[in-house]
């Protein structure tokens, strides 16, 4: 069977399709998430990424971790949104959105977005697009710890 | 009832959820109203548009029609936003 | 031992440097990959990439497998050019450049850019730079086999 | 001795180098010449400059001065370039 975008619509709903938009607090791997993007078209030429790891520092000020939360429903609803206009308005051929909650240490993975197209232009465009789109109206906050206390932040860059 | 959320928890008293009784056929704006009286500091942060309401997993006007069964939040600023 | 980007000159050039600019035959893991550049700061918060995989068409035309040659000692001289100019003019803390040669199957990996950055802006900037220059000036060339013969390309997108 | 890669190795009937006698203080321009003597087809092309010179892993000018012992190389179009 041919997984060409060009039929993707016709594909059943698998499984599949839920997994490439998730928040959960397991920790994920890259090379795994990749493959659920890969297996979707041989078509896939460009696959740009972008992973958010939680920094030693914010604004100036130590960070020994961080908790997300999130709304559940709402945040997945806003993901699926995301990933459904990448898919619409950046002809790419899948797109992947996935973010973690509860405790991230230092270091850790937090956002990744995966966007596969047939050319590298498409897929930096979609890629770019989504993680400034989640930042914008994705309901998850982000509690930071650190030696000073715990502070809810506004935003992060 | 209403979730709480990040900031808004602390500021209701460490507490995830606000139960209050909002009478039928009333608007975002009324809700403010009634969490206004009750949370005078999560009131202030709703006026300025810094804490929004949503409803249905929608972020609402303040003219919208709150229905029985609606799902209410309230949503300090998100993590990576700019608002 | 702190390696904080600030006093990045100031590393032992480890195998690790030589290990961020390779072109090699054998295929590669990006979670591998990834940890080259996150250990070289907690500082990171942004990490953007870019993956090239082998396409199963090209301007119309079936393909089915693709061999890269290179130029030994050039190739990765240019490679190691295009990471010192991504951490000198880009802001990044790390950059990573990886090559595939040899024959390369449909859908399998060609080509790995990782730049991981304080915040997302400059990592996908350096990443997206990159590989623009990486396809300009690297002397990398590929041979694909169609149902019709072999062609060496002059360009792919 | 000169590299060949991609395409030019199979304008010079499949061989990896050429080996090609020129006099010292000679320049790239006068290397290609020798070229397009032997290899008419590669010759047209770097006339046309889709296939390069490289002296010492870096793209030489014409004016080059070519060197004993320089690693020469031709440098067709490389697999992303476009020029």
């Amino acid at each position: 069977m041919s997984l060409e975008h060009s039929t993707k619509a016709d594909l059943p709903a698998t499984d599949d399709e839920a997994m490439l938009v998730r928040v959960q607090r397991e920790d994920f791997s890259i090379d795994e998430e990749l493959r659920r993007v890969r297996r979707r078209s041989k078509r896939i030429g460009g696959i740009a990424m972008f992973l958010g790891t939680a920094r030693d520092r914010s604004k100036g000020k130590d960070v020994d971790g961080i908790t997300f939360e999130h709304y559940e429903g709402m945040a997945q609803k806003k993901l699926r949104e995301i990933r459904e206009r990448a898919l619409k308005d950046f002809g790419v051929i899948e797109v992947l959105v996935l973010h973690r909650y509860g405790e991230i240490g230092i270091g850790d993975n937090i956002v990744l977005i995966i966007a596969g197209a047939e050319h590298r232009a498409e897929a930096f465009r979609a890629c770019q697009w989504a993680i400034d789109e989640l930042k914008q109206i994705t309901p998850i906050w982000k509690l930071e710890h650190t030696p000073e206390g715990e502070v809810w932040v506004e935003e992060h860059p | 009832m209403i979730q709480l959320f990040g900031m808004t928890k602390m500021l209701a008293g460490n507490q995830g959820t606000l139960s209050l009784a909002l009478p039928d056929g009333k608007r975002v704006k009324d809700l403010v109203s009634v969490i206004d009286a009750a949370y005078p500091k999560i009131g202030e942060l709703l006026q300025k548009k810094k804490v929004l309401v949503s409803v249905n997993q929608e972020i609402a006007h303040e003219d919208l029609e709150v229905k029985d069964g609606d799902e209410i939040a309230l949503l300090p600023p998100f993590a990576g936003g700019n608002r």
